[in-house]
């Protein structure tokens, strides 16, 4: 049992302990809760930092491994078997991060029913760093579909006026890709001798392949049910509709977790199962992956600008983002996977910024049209100059975070071997001028031009001090991995080579 | 390594301090401007950029001592991913010494300047708060181009790159609530988002054309990557070809060349320093540097580089026409600016690579001087006007509504006569006219002169082409001073105009100064070539050529006679107020079309800007919500899957719906439904009906298998 | 010796008609009587299987069934009885007041 | 013929004790006064566990008694196991809530036993004469059950319930018939045997199938389903909840002994027919439950569905190698949902007000406010019966898929998984009425009813935790 005190688990269980404290606190005492939470959350968040301390950064193998014969009867051999390694730690941080962040932002904007509000969260958490963690397919399966729950109450009980339809589009798209990728788990785990373990799995799988024991058939199909699953979460175009329904409707703090973790575990899932269990169809399928990434990238930043919603805004460029990470990760080589991986926690950064920063001027307005605004750079300067930071990061300003994602991402994409033209990527760059062109858009017609309505008809205040450390480790990192990304990279290095190194290309 | 050797011999460890200085300057005045006074934060600001200066000064002693050898300075590691191996390192050697000179001289120049003219414009527009972030802004801008210019790679330099973009949004939109260029609400943050969004097609060109160098030549670092290109070169020319031109894009988006020179005339919706420093001394021209810098691989495909000079001396022609249909004091300079950034892209078009730079210095120095002339003529117009308007209307001038029409004091219609006004800034834009016109021996004489020379000898289409260029240069200068110094005020403003105060004007003088002496850097006699010689350890294969009479002759020939048309049309009989222009009524419909910008702006729109934004709202209302969302998902999928529901619902209660369940089973089911309703059945039977029906089937199966 | 095959056609003919009676029939002691009929014709089939193995299982089967229908019946008739206190009648095309 | 032996009572013990105590609870009722029949729930409550005890210290006894008639092995003892626990469970939510609509008396516990036993029996029968037997044993006290309340449509939901389960039987009775004319004998083990021995298949194939008719009209199959969500309905809630649980593993654990046992060597036309009565009972079940307004006959609906879930794992039976595993997950599954199945039947009974107000899912709006406990185990039950993490009803469809696949039915699978997502609809739409819409609704709060919902979420999250022992038993329950 001692499985049960190691590094992994505690990072993956100990929002249960604020979830078991929170159930005994009265309703009523609202600030007592939060303040449970924030505690069990930022102790979370310490105790990733731990887990991250004793990680090493030169070994590409799974690490810090938790590992317990979770069910074992006659031929089934599920674990429970957390691990991290330079592919998933980085996600881990981000999750945990964003998650003190996202109750950070919740205090004040929740007023109702906050005792439940931060238990659903905090079992959220539990549930995403799970699915980061998590080695063995049953295992994250469970995580996976786990998180769809607390996010669905999340939306469905303090989203906006469409909740209802929004909360159960979002479960219902998301369950949809991911019974087929049960099948294919089930399937997988059948066939390799009733093992869902991945490291197992990937010893087995080759002479699988090779005995023709699932053919090349059966490795596409298993590949897309997974890919169905992942890419709906992700989402890639054209499977994006539940995300502005999801992400307008969504509270603010729901926002920033449901684009900073949730949509990662869709790009992560293609980088942890798709692609090394499937190495075969990943090649063949990457053109295709790249032409859908193109599309969306693409496509979502032309409706992005289309936007009268501001949230709206941000969640299709959403679609456009992760476009960029879909097609770094199938460049399948080190340039791109590097970039991909960091390009995820880049999004989650500065998307998660931007909807915090909408959220802490929606809880004075009460608008999000785009019409209603104008000019508030003089009202607030402080919330400017962050949204300037925000806007400029998701653009990809060159020594903020997302250049260098996005740079490395295109690089990689421009002369990879797997999608062998470097049209996808040229077009893909067109990209960073559509996204220039709909976040300008935003900045200008939020912060620039004549006085809005909200300027008019509200007393603005500028961000508060708890507003303001609620940004800060963002606007840090924003700048960090702009000017100083070595570190990323190097945590990503050796596993990125790992993953690559056994693929046939 | 050489390099430690190298370095302990010169001060080449402060080169961090070249982006540190302005850094430590922008975060003083960002957090604490607020609380300091406007003096103290002009001061740290230029002290800021005036310690770049100092560096810079210290890096070009160095580098000199070491007879112009290239130093990289490594600062710390950035991006290590896969084959992608950059680091922040700085690079010193004569072209980027060059650089930083001119960009932090002519910057600390103008920070000084502006602390007088922000003085005023901050209160001319009623927001004085503003003044510590317009600091902040330009030491911003200082630090992103010394990154550009002292990078290493082109990932460095595209970093700068980007980051004077943003400096350029964000001193653009200064006056974001304000319209300063025309009467459209939002005119300024348009200004500004047009500025950055049409430098970004260009720098998508720059982004693709790094791609294609690392997958080509294997690094982004310069020397590694030019080291490589020669070999490459002979495997897959087409490369190259591709590498200069996708190149030639983003050096279009910065350095405003046709067809992405539009967001440059409405730059200068930004105050008057900005336009200055940034929208004509230095950023504009870091694509010539691109260019300069890139000399190595340009030289290997001569197609390329003729098509790099083809749309610099198209440019240099447009845009100087358009200069001469032109109003606005600063839209004029503006043209100007694209024209004269079309010389030197075709100057290193031409392989000119020095021509190229020299230009690039003393349009630093002389354009600078024009647009910071042209602020303090601005000002004084508005102090003309305050003072004016002062009696007039107590409150309130911009407040537009209560103002049928807004006063523009940058219109030169409304001038006239300001050299009584406002002598010193008369005498120091003439200065500054003469040598944009270039006339001998002003500095614009001489780098003009290298580039004509230039390309005269190689492609005689591009020497007619600037040769026109010049000739236009020369009459809208002289237009202007016409127009603005000349004459009788035309305006009240004009008429109590008064001389800008001397923080402003001192920092004209040292530039009126270098406009004149600038041409010393580079005589074309030999002994003389000091820039070549400069700029020769770094570019390799540079000329020196010699004076040459009749390309000189020419072009000082059509510069005076271009200022003696100029006369003769607007000094000879002074325009009057309200007076059409006296061009129109030779020129015609030409004279229209110069005056609406050929007209570009509105194709742009109804080609590219309007279908995208249709297009855009296509997918997103037609496409996404209509399609996508209300029909694919509510529609189709939701409401297919509740009539499913219903239908299946319904048969099980209404009895008919059973039947016609049943129906289509066959004649045996038609038979015993039809027999069933005869029989007026009732739901317990057909509860065992269902039961039978189950039995049948399975039995059915079993039997007939 | 008549040959099982006869008896258990008749059989089946008589489970036929017992199951459409149960379909058909309105009265609910009609419907008992149609499933009686059911059972019975499943005891005649026990009976002549039964002689034709030579075993007394069938017969034995037979006796059970017999009486759980006896039991069923029981039931069958309280049920009935109720329903026709509360509804006067026993027609079981008015019991639907549960659907849907 | 030989003298039964204590071996041959051992086999039945659980069983015996169950008639016993209903036997002497008879009698005794008589002397316990109006009023005061809690009692006698107390009394059945014991025999029960009496009964519970002996049954958990079979688990791993083996043996055969009364020449073959009924048997005891693993299957018996997990299947008599979650019976008797079903039994205790319905105990406890009739206790109070037969006296709230005021049909306490003392026979509601002592039928509930008779049922119960024959459930049980059902579970350990190796003759088609004590599957006939127990049938009629479990089906009769339902029938009166049902009934109980004597409102209208009680009184209804028993007429309809009789009838077509009296229906039912007869299908039963002539397919066994059927069997016995094919193979001359009706004891399971000796039909397998007979059947290898030149036995005339198709009509043993027909009396199968008729068999199969009537067990699938206990368990809900589709088509044999269509008293399932009237009886439901109109039954007292208490009397749903046994019924639901009760009569579905009875007639599955039935199923399971009788085609595995006696009927494997008509496993390939017989797969086939499972497969569409399976894929059938899943499509109908969920896709009519979604647009159910009554929480029990959207219970209803969604029990036919889970039947369709089991029968999923139970295709593949004929398959020696899958076939362990198939019916140990279906095993599993049932033992899943019926602790759902309590814990939500709890819920209904909690929130249902006299004269049948409280059961429309739009009565559930804001219960989440005003009951957050009974809200939160409520969408516990729900996601459980969705199969969604981290419930036991999740592990148990993980296993049930898995044993489609297994055995080599993709397509059944994804049919059962296509209507995975479907359920969604039904069951989170009590979620969003409860947690996200508003309301006033009132619920009871009794001791034993608060304390049945509370075991059974714990149970349902716990198990899902930590699935091992359950699914060892339910491994080592497998036929073999």
């Amino acid at each position: 049992m001692e499985f049960l005190l190691q590094p992994l688990t505690l990072v993956t269980f100990f929002p249960l302990l604020g979830v078991f404290v929170i159930a005994f606190i009265n309703a009523e005492k609202k600030d007592a809760i939060r303040w449970t939470a924030l505690i069990t959350a930022l102790a979370t968040l310490l105790i990733s930092f731990w887990a991250f301390a004793q990680f090493d950064k030169t070994n590409p193998n799974l690490q810090l491994e938790a590992k317990y014969a979770w069910i074992r009867v006659a031929d089934w051999n599920i674990y429970y078997y957390l691990a991290v390694d330079g592919l998933s730690i980085l996600l881990v941080l981000l999750t945990t991060l964003l998650s003190a962040i996202s109750i950070l932002s919740a205090w004040s904007a929740v007023q109702e029913r906050v005792k439940e509000f931060m238990i659903f969260f905090l079992l959220l958490e539990v549930g995403m760093t799970g699915v980061f963690l998590a080695q063995d397919l049953f295992l994250f399966y469970i995580f996976w579909e786990f998180t769809l729950v607390p996010m669905y109450f999340i939306i469905g009980i303090w989203g906006g006026p469409r909740r209802i339809y929004s909360a159960l589009k979002f479960f219902l798209y998301t369950m949809a890709g991911s019974i087929l990728m049960l099948l294919a788990i089930i399937y997988l785990g059948v066939q390799a001798q009733n093992t869902f373990n991945v490291p197992e799995l990937l010893a087995r799988l080759p002479q699988l392949y090779a005995s023709g024991q699932i053919s090349p058939t059966a490795q596409m199909l298993l590949f897309v049910a997974f890919a169905l699953s992942f890419a709906i979460k992700v989402p890639m175009w054209p499977l994006h509709s539940w995300l502005p329904d999801a992400h307008v409707e969504a509270p603010t703090a729901g926002s920033v977790i449901l684009a900073g973790v949730l949509l990662k575990m869709g790009t992560y899932g293609f980088l942890r199962f798709n692609i090394p269990l499937f190495p075969n169809a990943t090649i063949q399928a990457a053109p295709w992956m790249a032409l859908l990434a193109t599309i969306g990238i693409l496509y979502g930043a032309a409706v992005s600008y289309a936007q009268a919603d501001i949230k709206k805004l941000v969640a299709y460029s959403s679609v456009s983002h992760l476009g960029f990470v879909m097609l770094g990760l199938f460049a399948l080589n080190a340039e791109g996977v590097s970039g991909a991986i960091l390009q995820m926690v880049n999004h989650g950064l500065s998307t998660g910024a931007l909807f915090l920063l909408i959220g802490m001027v929606y809880e004075q307005t009460h608008t999000r049209q785009f019409s209603d605004y104008g000019g508030l750079w003089k009202a607030m300067p402080i919330f400017a100059v962050m949204m300037l930071i925000a806007v400029f990061s998701s653009m990809g300003l060159p020594g903020l975070n997302g250049f260098v994602g996005e740079f490395t991402i295109l690089l990689g994409a421009f002369g990879s071997k797997a999608i062998a033209s470097p049209w996808y990527a040229g077009f893909s760059t067109l990209g960073v001028i559509l996204a220039a062109v709909y976040l300008l858009y935003l900045f200008q017609k939020m912060f620039l031009g004549p006085d809005g309505k909200v300027i008019t008809e509200h007393k603005l205040k500028d961000l508060n001090w708890r507003e303001i450390v609620t940004m800060i480790p963002l606007v840090v990192f924003i700048f960090w991995i702009g000017l100083y990304p070595k570190p990323f990279f190097d945590i990503l290095a050796p596993a990125v080579e790992k993953l690559l190194s056994a693929l046939p290309l | 390594m050489h390099l430690s050797e190298t370095m302990n011999s010169g001060f080449y460890y402060l080169a961090p301090l070249l982006v540190f200085a302005p850094l430590v300057g922008l975060l003083i005045n960002g957090f604490f401007g607020k609380y300091l006074s406007e003096k103290v934060v002009g001061a740290i600001a230029s002290l800021a950029s005036g310690t770049t200066f100092l560096v810079a000064v210290l890096l070009a002693h160095s580098t000199a001592l070491n007879h112009g050898q290239v130093v990289q300075v490594p600062f710390a590691a950035w991006i290590h991913a896969g084959g992608l191996q950059l680091d922040w390192t700085f690079r010193v050697d004569t072209l980027s010494t060059t650089m930083m000179l001119v960009v932090s001289g002519v910057g600390t120049l103008i920070h000084i300047y502006a602390i007088g003219y922000m003085h005023e414009d901050v209160r001319f527009k009623h927001d004085e708060a503003r003044f510590s972030r317009f600091f902040v802004f330009l030491n911003l801008f200082i630090l992103s181009m010394m990154i550009l210019v002292s990078g290493d790679s082109y990932l460095m330099l595209f970093v700068g790159w980007e980051g004077v973009g943003l400096c350029s949004f964000l001193l653009i939109g200064f006056w974001y609530e304000l319209d300063l260029l025309s009467l459209p609400s939002w005119s300024n943050s348009n200004a500004a988002k047009k500025a950055f969004i049409t430098s970004r097609i260009g720098d998508v060109g720059f982004l693709i054309a790094m791609f294609l160098t690392f997958w080509h030549f294997g690094s982004l670092q310069f020397d590694a990557a030019f080291q490589a290109a020669p070999s490459v070169a002979q495997v897959s020319p087409g490369a190259i070809t591709a590498i200069t031109l996708f190149m030639l894009l983003g050096v279009a988006g910065k350095s405003a060349q046709i067809p992405l020179y539009v967001w440059l005339p409405d730059a200068m919706a930004g105050p008057t320093p900005v336009s200055a420093l940034i929208h004509a001394a230095t950023m504009v021209t870091a694509g010539i540097y691109l260019i300069a810098r890139s000399a190595p691989v340009y030289s290997l495909v001569p197609q390329a580089q003729y098509i790099v000079a083809l749309v610099g001396a198209a440019t240099a022609l447009f845009a100087a026409t358009i200069a001469v249909g032109q109003y606005d004091i600063k839209k004029v300079l503006a043209y100007s600016t694209i024209s004269q950034l079309g010389f030197m892209v075709a100057a290193v078009g031409s392989g000119a690579f020095v021509a190229g730079m020299f230009h690039l210095i003393t349009h630093a120095f002389f354009k600078a001087l024009l647009f910071l002339s042209a602020g303090s003529v601005i000002l004084g117009i508005e102090r003309g006007h305050h003072t004016h308007a002062h009696h007039a209307e107590p409150k309130g001038k911009k407040k537009k509504e209560e103002h049928a029409e807004v006063f523009d004091p940058g219109d030169m219609r409304n001038m006239g006569g300001l050299r009584k006004t406002m002598p010193t800034t008369f005498w120091v834009y003439v200065v500054g006219t003469l040598a944009l016109a270039g006339i001998v021996p002003f500095s614009g004489f001489w780098s003009k002169d290298e580039i004509l020379l230039e390309t005269s000898l190689h492609y005689p289409l591009i020497y007619w082409l600037l040769t026109a260029a010049a000739f236009f240069t020369a009459f809208y200068m002289g237009r202007q001073i016409w127009l603005v110094f000349f004459g009788e005020p035309r305006s009240d403003a004009a008429k109590h105009s008064q001389e800008s105060p001397p923080v402003m004007t001192i920092p004209l003088i040292v530039l009126a100064a270098l406009s004149l002496l600038g041409g010393a850097l580079n005589l074309p006699f030999s002994g003389f070539h000091n820039l070549t010689h400069w700029l020769s350890s770094t570019i390799s294969g540079v000329e020196s050529l010699p004076f040459n009479w009749g390309v000189a002759g020419m072009s000082t020939l059509l510069a005076v006679l271009a200022l003696v048309v100029s006369w003769f049309l607007y000094g000879r009989n002074p325009l009057k107020e309200k007076q059409i222009d006296p061009l129109k009524k030779p020129l015609g419909w030409a004279f229209t079309g110069m005056e609406n910008k050929w007209f570009v702006d509105e194709l742009y729109r109804a080609v590219v800007i309007g279908p995208y934004e249709r297009l855009a709202a296509f997918l997103a209302d037609a496409v996404d919500w209509k399609f996508w969302h209300d029909f694919v998902h509510d529609t189709l999928i939701v409401g297919g899957f509740n009539g499913l529901t219903k239908t299946l619902l319904d048969r099980n209660v209404d009895q008919r719906g059973i039947d016609a369940f049943f129906n289509s089973w066959g004649a045996f089911a038609e038979w015993l439904s039809a027999n069933l309703r005869k029989a007026q059945n009732g739901f317990i039977r057909t509860y065992a009906l269902a039961t039978l029906l189950g039995v049948v089937l399975i039995l059915g199966y079993l039997i007939l298998k | 010796m008549v040959s099982v095959n006869y008896y258990v056609a008749l059989s089946a003919i008589l489970f036929s008609i017992g199951a459409l009676g149960v379909l058909s029939r309105r009265n609910t002691l009609i419907v008992f009587m149609s499933i009686e009929l059911m059972l019975n014709a499943a005891n005649l089939a026990f009976v002549a299987y039964a002689r034709t193995y030579d075993t007394f299982s069938g017969q034995i089967f037979a006796f059970f069934v017999i009486a759980i229908a006896a039991a069923e019946v029981a039931i069958g008739l309280a049920l009935v009885v109720e329903i026709y206190k509360s509804r006067n009648n026993v027609n079981i095309d008015d019991v639907n007041s549960l659907h849907g | 013929m030989t003298q039964p032996t204590y071996t041959d009572f051992y086999t039945i013990i659980p069983f015996l004790i169950l008639i016993a105590s209903a036997c002497l609870l008879l009698v005794a009722e008589l002397f316990i006064p109006k009023g005061r029949k809690g009692v006698v729930a107390f009394l059945s409550a014991l025999g029960i566990a009496a009964a519970l005890g002996f049954a958990l210290t079979q688990i791993g006894a083996s043996g055969v008694g009364f020449s073959g008639m009924t048997k005891l092995d693993g299957f018996s003892a997990y299947a008599n196991i979650l019976l008797l626990i079903s039994g205790l469970l319905s105990i406890a939510l009739a206790y109070g809530y037969i006296k709230r609509i005021g049909a306490e008396r003392g026979e509601y516990y002592i039928l509930l036993l008779f049922s119960l036993a024959g459930m049980m029996l059902m579970a350990q029968a190796g003759d088609l004469i004590v599957v006939f037997i127990a049938l009629e044993l479990l089906s009769i006290p339902l029938y009166v059950l049902s009934a109980i309340s004597r409102k209208a449509k009680a009184e209804e939901a028993g007429i309809k319930y009789f009838l077509l389960g009296a229906f039912a039987s007869g299908f039963i009775v002539y397919g066994t018939a059927l069997v016995f004319g094919a193979t001359g004998t009706t004891n399971l083990s000796a039909i397998v045997a007979k059947a290898a021995d030149g036995a005339n298949l198709g009509l043993l194939a027909i009396g199968a199938a008729l068999i199969l008719v009537g067990l699938g009209y206990k368990f809900a199959a589709v088509p044999f389903h269509m008293w399932t969500p009237d009886v439901y309905e109109g039954a007292p809630t208490s009397v749903t909840a046994f019924m639901a649980a009760g009569a579905k593993i009875a007639g599955l654990v039935a199923l399971f002994r009788v085609f595995v046992t006696a009927f494997q060597p008509l496993a390939a036309d017989m797969t086939n027919v499972f497969w569409a009565l399976s894929a059938v009972t899943m499509i109908v079940g969920n896709l009519i439950a979604v647009t159910q307004t009554n929480v029990k006959r959207m219970l209803a609906y969604s029990a036919i569905a889970h039947a369709g879930y089991i029968l999923m794992a139970f295709v593949p039976y004929g398959n020696p190698q899958v076939a362990a595993t198939a019916i140990a997950a279906g095993l599993f599954h049932l033992a899943a949902y019926v602790i759902a199945n309590f814990g939500s039947w709890g819920v209904v009974i909690a929130l249902e007000k006299a004269e049948g107000k409280g059961l429309e899912i739009a009565d559930y709006a804001g219960l989440s406010k005003k009951h957050p406990a009974l809200a939160l185990a409520m969408t516990v039950f729900m996601i459980s019966l969705f199969g969604f993490p981290p419930t036991v009803g999740m592990v148990g469809k993980f296993y049930l898929f898995r044993s489609a696949l297994e055995g080599g039915f993709p397509g059944l699978a994804v049919i059962g998984v296509i209507m995975s997502l479907v359920s969604a609809f039904y069951y989170l739409r009590i979620v969003v009425n409860m947690y996200m819409k508003d309301g006033d609704p009132e619920a009871e709060r009794e001791p034993w009813l608060n304390f049945t919902i509370g075991l059974t979420a714990i149970a349902t999250v716990v198990l899902g935790l930590i699935p091992q022992y359950l699914f060892l038993l339910a491994y080592n329950a497998t036929l073999r």
